[in-house]
């Protein structure tokens, strides 16, 4: 954010700053607390868990729970850890990621760019589509899967998670680019530029912001994802969202919650990640046009 | 889709066809939900089992209590025609999935090795539809259990209880020792297993009427309104942070005193063995009062689907490997049920084990062996779910007793 | 000839979404529209029986309770999260130190799904072992926080954790929002001798309309969607006090072998979902077209 | 290079009627303005014309080729947007070269076409900047460059000058002025700014509400105004536009106008057979300020001066100029009289009338009385 776009502070006094800075403080801690509930316990010792404070930093750090996690502990009746699991989901969601928001900027261009009769009809179906409870979609989708020889595979999963992404992706795009001069397009015409041209030498390079908002939101949801993982994944694409409860959620048994916290959090770390390192690109993103309409 | 598979299929061949006394070796995909490490052992006894034999075992666990997430998962595998070859299931489900037409036939297998005169008709009922054998059992729980802490037992008289009022007498002697007296979780499934055994405490005929055959006189009857005033009554041996808590931490109370006992089904045994307890030093196990003799049941099976041809030499194999009594022994020891085969010697039991074999047989010949109701083996997951929805909600203060009764006909009208 | 097939090349690229949104979402909402006329159970069959599951699911008392629960969860959920993103935001506007490390702080549980944070915040809320212990062992012996346990109360905890995950988001686009005002127009008002807290309450914030419209749009669909958040956090309980639309409806679709009535409430839940979404898309749409 | 000719052109938008039959023609190399208040239709006009929208009827021939349905690319022509439309993402010599590249000329060819283009346009020290590092009259200057490298047939300018401030708008247009004598290009010019249209334009077509109001040249436009919108629109300061009555004296024809304080003026009109069907009707004067001056500042040249006493209200300085408003047939009139007259404010003074340069109106349909 340009220094200069800050100007609507407010002129405030010392004592007002030190209880914006103490409400913001409070705020910090509220957000944090559950991440270092997590943190905390996994690098306890079982023992300490059983006996302490849920709060308090570990007396002993340990890093074997997350050794574990990652690598050893049973989920289903193979001592594998997370780490296939791990492995499936990044098969799952860089294609769906890239498929999505590539076919969501297309589609933004088109409807922005090339508006026809019924644009807005067709666009508004799409976005109507975001909007659906998933659950309704498993039992037909489940059994086009299998008619399309995809039941139960990484690509079918990538295909579920980029139909569905769609809605998102498309309004994301269609609303930046209705704020893209149209004459920049018109001027790529009359130089000779295709439809494609136009759009990867002019709209393409032009769209890192919106890119980052799409790839953040959808990187979100996919990985996250866990109705689509549970229903349509087999022995052999499962996602780690599903490994992770079946890791939790073990039916009997001692829980070591170190390593379930452990796993909680190697589960979340590429989200976690892609938040961190772009989240500053996402007010931006969202700022270029995803808020409005 | 298949040919997906076979192609899979061959490919495993290539590894696999070492030293396999089949001619052709496969894979079986195990859809379950023993997730926990003493499950996840005690299967991987069958995995090397056939994996001796040539077979890939393929796993696809799907956690979540007694199995509501992996009949979804399955729901959505059976729709999209890839149904995995075997799956975990109890009771009802078999019978549903059994009608609707997508089990297979074991019947060859289990004529050649004679699994109807070993396995107990009343399992029976679950393994076989229409004369077909559909799948192979692999225990038996029993669900009427109590499991007390003896020194809390002994601080409170030492008596196990047999009756209604000899419970009481303890639970309150319990509660005046400063301990919880009853440990529970608050999960629809514990709920309605203690609902089971008081029920079948006023009677096996009543337990039939109203739970097997659902009839609405019984499931309105005074009687019902006694069952839901002595869950009232047990409820207020709880502590109030039972709500959502998983029952092996309401077992975790009782091993560590904090609570006396609980009502739950014999795989809570092994928690108290994990924990090195001795049966009959450090915990007693007995009938829920005034079941004895009579033995609520539920059994895992796995339901064989109708899978290819190239799969179903391996699904044979498997079902055979479940049903090999070391299996079954190997299995329940770790379990805590007792085999599903009653030919199996009970010298690799304990003596809470050697006391649920007994009961089981017993209760076979008398007729008092029902299938558990919260387990799935009393009545059809929507009425069992109905079921639930008004005892969770009685156990949470919602209803009255008398209000409960009314609303536990209405409901299983409704869902019929 | 070129020049004509270059017409449609916008039509053809398009088509492959569009067709897959038409499938996958309309059949399928049709699709479920009709299973919610038939007497499906456990797997869809195709036996007509009218309106018959629509008049069983309203006189479930579970349905009743869900569609009570979503009504106190969505409204506390959508003004609380809308005010404290729209305070946050205001809070971080004021050139703060650390805006990006705060901000990446309040925005991140939207990154987390609950099948995560949902151990911790059972943990958190558990008077067993979490805050209520905590305080004990602290020393606050009389403290006492039991909601999660208490079936008239429950439902509130729900609503705190929801707010975690997506209180950052809103406060993302207000700050975008807020970054986007015109600075003239505040100086004008400064001009004008009006006071820090008026210019936002008389100016910048009746400004913030259409980041309230997104907002809202954002957050009533995440509440009528609410489901991870349940099943991670209390499964429905303490009895069925948390029970929501959504779980409502999962259960009787998939486990509860009553297909048929969890088709007719999914066919609910759209209703209530584009009763709120169509006007509001119908209104952007518009006004984007008034625009051009 | 080559002519334009515009024959019947109709554009609608669904139910909205845009351009309600166009017919235009410009000369190989002439200068084409079209010129009309916002939402005229003439943006729309240069979109069909650059294939950028497509018409709904009516025929678009650059030479003699009947350019419909081609691709914007293939009718030969070069386009400068009002916003000059620089791709942000290139430089320079990128935003120069985008085109030829697509066109697959070689990279020689098309670095000694860049090098011309930048020493024409002086831009030669730009070529490796992004256009966000420009400032406004040099991306002006890029835009043209860019249009220049085609060497199109016709060059189509859509308000290039309106983003400018009011100095650098007075060079630019020189500048293009002195660009189309140099290339001797056909161009179609759109602008709102009626100085631009008739410093530029070799034929100025004046629209408003989708209908051509007048075509012609500038001088044409600017004496000989076809209506009341084109006399009221071209010029600044504009036309004054009296209304008065018109009858029949002695000398021939008079339009009699108020004035002030419950007088009235009569002018002289000339006598046709068209004017006399107006006669005991109204009539609406229109007559340029500059036509209307102080008695010494008269046009000598012209035949018919006529001086009449008009009440002054306030006067303008305007340092070449002095504008005296006076009051005429209800309306304020705007005269122009030379710096140095002496104008008394709040009195009658004398007022010299150019009768050759005045035109006469049909009030009822706008149009012009010939």
């Amino acid at each position: 954010m340009s220094a200069s776009s800050q100007d609507n502070a407010l002129q405030t006094s010392g004592i007002m700053r030190a209880m914006i800075y103490a409400l913001l403080i409070f705020f910090v801690i509220y957000y944090l607390l559950p991440l270092w509930i997590m943190i905390a316990n996994s690098l306890k010792p079982l023992e300490e868990i059983h006996s302490g404070d849920m709060l308090a930093p570990p007396r002993s750090i340990t890093f074997e729970p997350w050794r574990s996690a990652w690598s050893t502990t049973q989920v289903g009746v193979e001592a594998t850890g997370l780490r296939p699991y791990f492995i499936n989901s990044i098969l799952m969601v860089v294609p769906a990621v890239v498929l999505s928001t590539f076919l969501g900027a297309l589609n933004g261009y088109v409807l922005t760019k090339w508006q026809f009769r019924g644009a807005n009809l067709v666009f508004g179906l799409m976005l109507l589509a975001c909007f659906i409870p998933f659950q309704i979609v498993l039992i037909p989708m489940a059994r086009i899967l299998g008619m399309l020889g995809l039941a139960g595979t990484i690509p079918g999963l990538v295909m579920v998670h980029t139909i569905y992404g769609l809605g998102f992706t498309t309004l994301f795009f269609r609303n930046y680019y209705a704020a893209f001069p149209t004459e920049l397009v018109r001027a790529a015409q009359i130089d000779g530029a295709s439809f494609f041209q136009v759009f990867w030498r002019i709209l393409v390079p032009s769209s890192g912001p919106i890119i980052v908002v799409t790839i953040i939101w959808q990187f979100t949801n996919v990985w996250n994802d866990f109705l689509f993982g549970a229903s349509f994944s087999s022995y052999d694409s499962t996602p780690i969202t599903v490994a992770l409860n079946n890791l939790v959620n073990s039916s009997t048994g001692v829980k070591e919650y170190n390593v379930h916290f452990a796993g909680a959090i190697l589960a979340a770390l590429p989200t976690l990640i892609v938040y961190i390192v772009s989240g500053r690109y996402f007010v931006r993103g969202l700022m270029a046009g995803a808020v409005k309409g | 889709m298949k040919f997906q598979y076979a192609l899979k299929a061959s490919a495993s061949v290539a590894v696999l066809c070492i030293a396999a006394p089949m001619a052709m070796a496969e894979e079986v995909e195990v859809l379950h939900w023993w997730t926990s490490g003493g499950e996840a052992a005690a299967l991987n006894v069958l995995k090397d089992n056939l994996e001796a034999q040539g077979v890939t075992w393929q796993d696809m666990p799907v956690a979540g209590g007694s199995g509501v997430e992996a009949m979804t998962v399955l729901r959505s595998r059976v729709t999209s025609g890839n149904a995995p070859t075997a799956v975990q299931m109890l009771g009802f489900d078999i019978k549903d999935w059994a009608t609707e037409g997508f089990l297979g036939d074991l019947s060859e297998v289990a004529d050649e090795e004679g699994w109807a005169e070993v396995v107990p008709p009343a399992l029976q009922e679950f393994s076989k539809y229409d004369g077909k054998w559909i799948a192979a059992p692999v225990n038996v729980h029993s669900t009427n259990w109590m499991w007390i802490n003896k020194s809390a037992l002994d601080a409170a008289g030492g008596e196990a209880p047999e009756t209604w009022d000899d419970l009481i007498a303890v639970l309150d002697k319990m509660q005046e020792n400063g301990i919880v007296p009853l440990a529970h979780g608050g999960q629809a499934w514990q709920d309605g297993t203690v609902f089971d055994s008081v029920v079948l405490g006023l009677g096996d005929d009543f337990y039939k009427a109203a739970i097997i055959d659902q009839d609405p006189e019984a499931l309105a009857s005074d009687q019902m309104v006694e069952a839901f005033e002595r869950m009232e009554k047990l409820a207020t041996y709880f502590d109030p942070n039972f709500s959502g808590r998983d029952w092996n931490l309401a077992s975790a109370m009782v091993i560590n005193g904090e609570a006396g006992m609980q009502a739950m089904g014999d795989w809570a045994k092994g928690e108290f063995l994990r924990a090195d307890l001795v049966p009959g030093e450090d915990f007693v196990c007995i009938r829920f009062p005034d079941t004895q003799g009579s033995v609520l049941f539920n059994s895992d099976q796995f339901a064989m689907f109708d899978v290819s041809e190239d799969k179903v030499g391996a699904q044979k194999l498997m079902a055979s490997a479940v049903m090999d009594p070391d299996f079954q022994v190997a299995f329940n020891t770790v379990k805590g049920s007792v085999p599903a085969r009653t030919d199996v010697a009970d010298t690799e039991f304990d003596d809470c084990g050697k006391k649920g074999m007994a009961d089981l047989a017993e209760a076979a010949q008398n007729g008092t062996l029902h299938g558990s109701m919260a387990h799935g083996h009393g009545a059809s997951s929507n009425i069992k779910s109905a079921i639930f929805d008004v005892v969770t909600a009685h156990v949470n203060g919602e209803f009255s007793a008398q209000e409960a009764a009314e609303e536990l006909a209405a409901a299983v009208e409704a869902a019929q | 000839m070129r020049d004509r097939l270059q017409e449609w090349v916008p039509r053809i690229v398009l088509a492959p979404s569009f067709a897959a949104i038409v499938i996958f979402v309309y059949g399928f909402i049709l699709y479920t529209g009709w299973l919610s006329l038939t007497d499906s159970r456990m797997l869809p069959n195709n036996e007509f029986i009218g309106l018959a599951n629509y008049e069983k699911l309203f006189g479930l008392r579970h349905w009743n309770v869900a569609l009570k629960n979503l009504f106190i969860f969505g409204t506390l959920y959508i003004v609380i999260s809308s005010a404290l993103g729209l305070f946050l935001a205001i809070l971080l506007d004021q050139q703060i130190r650390n805006e990006g490390f705060i901000r990446t702080v309040y925005l991140y549980p939207m990154a987390i799904s609950f099948i995560v944070t949902g151990v911790a915040w059972k943990w958190f809320l558990d008077p067993g072992i979490g805050l209520q212990n905590t305080m004990h062992q602290w020393g606050w012996q009389s403290f006492e926080f039991t909601w999660i346990k208490d079936r008239n109360l429950a439902i509130y905890t729900i609503v705190i954790a929801a707010i975690w995950q997506s209180s950052g988001y809103v406060m993302a686009m207000f700050l975008a929002g807020l970054r986007g005002v015109d600075n003239e127009v505040i100086k004008a008002a400064q001009v004008d001798g009006a006071s820090g807290f008026l210019i936002y309450r008389r100016i910048i914030i009746p400004m913030m309309r259409p980041v309230f419209l997104s907002a809202f749009v954002v957050l009533t669909h995440l509440a009528i969607k609410s489901y991870d958040l349940i099943v991670a956090m209390t499964g429905g309980g303490p009895g069925r006090a948390t029970e929501m639309p959504a779980t409502f409806m999962y259960s009787y679709t998939f486990t509860r072998n009553q297909m048929g009535v969890g088709a007719s409430s999914a066919i609910i839940m759209l209703i209530m979902i584009f009763s709120i979404i169509v006007p509001y898309l119908y209104s952007e749409i518009r006004a984007g077209r008034d625009k051009k | 290079m080559a002519s334009l000719t515009i024959d019947k052109l109709t554009k609608s938008f669904g139910a909205v009627d845009v351009l309600k039959g166009i017919d235009l023609e410009i000369e190989d190399g002439g200068f084409l303005v079209l010129v009309g208040p916002s939402g005229c239709g003439k943006s729309t006009l240069l979109n069909c014309i650059a294939g950028l929208e497509k018409t709904t009827s009516g025929e678009i021939r650059i030479g003699d080729r009947n350019v419909e349905g081609l691709h914007p690319s293939k009718r030969d022509i070069a386009m400068v947007f009002q916003s000059y439309a620089l791709y942000p993402n290139m430089t320079v010599r990128g935003n120069i070269s985008f085109g030829m590249e697509i066109r697959g000329i070689a990279k020689a060819d098309q670095d000694r076409a860049i090098q011309e283009v930048a020493d024409m346009l002086q831009i030669g020290n730009l070529l490796d900047r992004k256009p966000s590092q420009l400032s406004g009259g040099q991306r002006q200057r890029v835009a043209m460059g860019r249009a220049l490298v085609r060497h199109p047939q016709v060059f189509l300018f859509d308000e290039p000058l309106s983003n400018l401030d009011a100095k650098l708008r007075v060079d630019m247009r020189t500048e293009i002025k002195r660009l189309h004598s140099r290339m001797g290009t056909t161009i179609v010019y759109v602008t709102h700014d009626q100085i631009e249209a008739l410093t530029l334009a070799t034929k100025i077509a004046v629209l408003e509400a989708g209908y051509l109001q007048q075509f012609g040249t500038p001088d044409e436009i600017y004496n000989d105004p076809a209506n009341m919108f084109v006399a009221d629109f071209m010029g600044s300061p504009s036309m004054n536009l009296i209304e008065g009555r018109l009858t029949a004296s002695a000398d021939g024809l008079e339009v009699v106008i108020d004035s002030h304080d419950d007088r009235s003026i009569s002018l002289p009109v000339p006598d046709s057979a068209a004017m006399r069907q107006h006669l005991d009707h109204s009539i609406v004067f229109g007559i340029r300020p500059e036509a209307m001056t102080d008695p010494d500042g008269a046009d000598r040249t012209s035949s018919r001066v006529v001086t009449r006493d008009c009440y002054i209200e306030v006067s303008q300085p305007a340092g070449s100029d002095t504008f005296a408003l006076t009051k005429l047939g209800g309306k304020e009139c705007i005269a122009r009289f030379r710096a140095d007259a002496r104008i008394e404010l709040g009195s009658f003074s004398p007022v010299s009338f150019n009768m050759t340069k005045a035109v006469f109106f049909d009030p009822s349909t706008k149009e012009r009385i010939r």
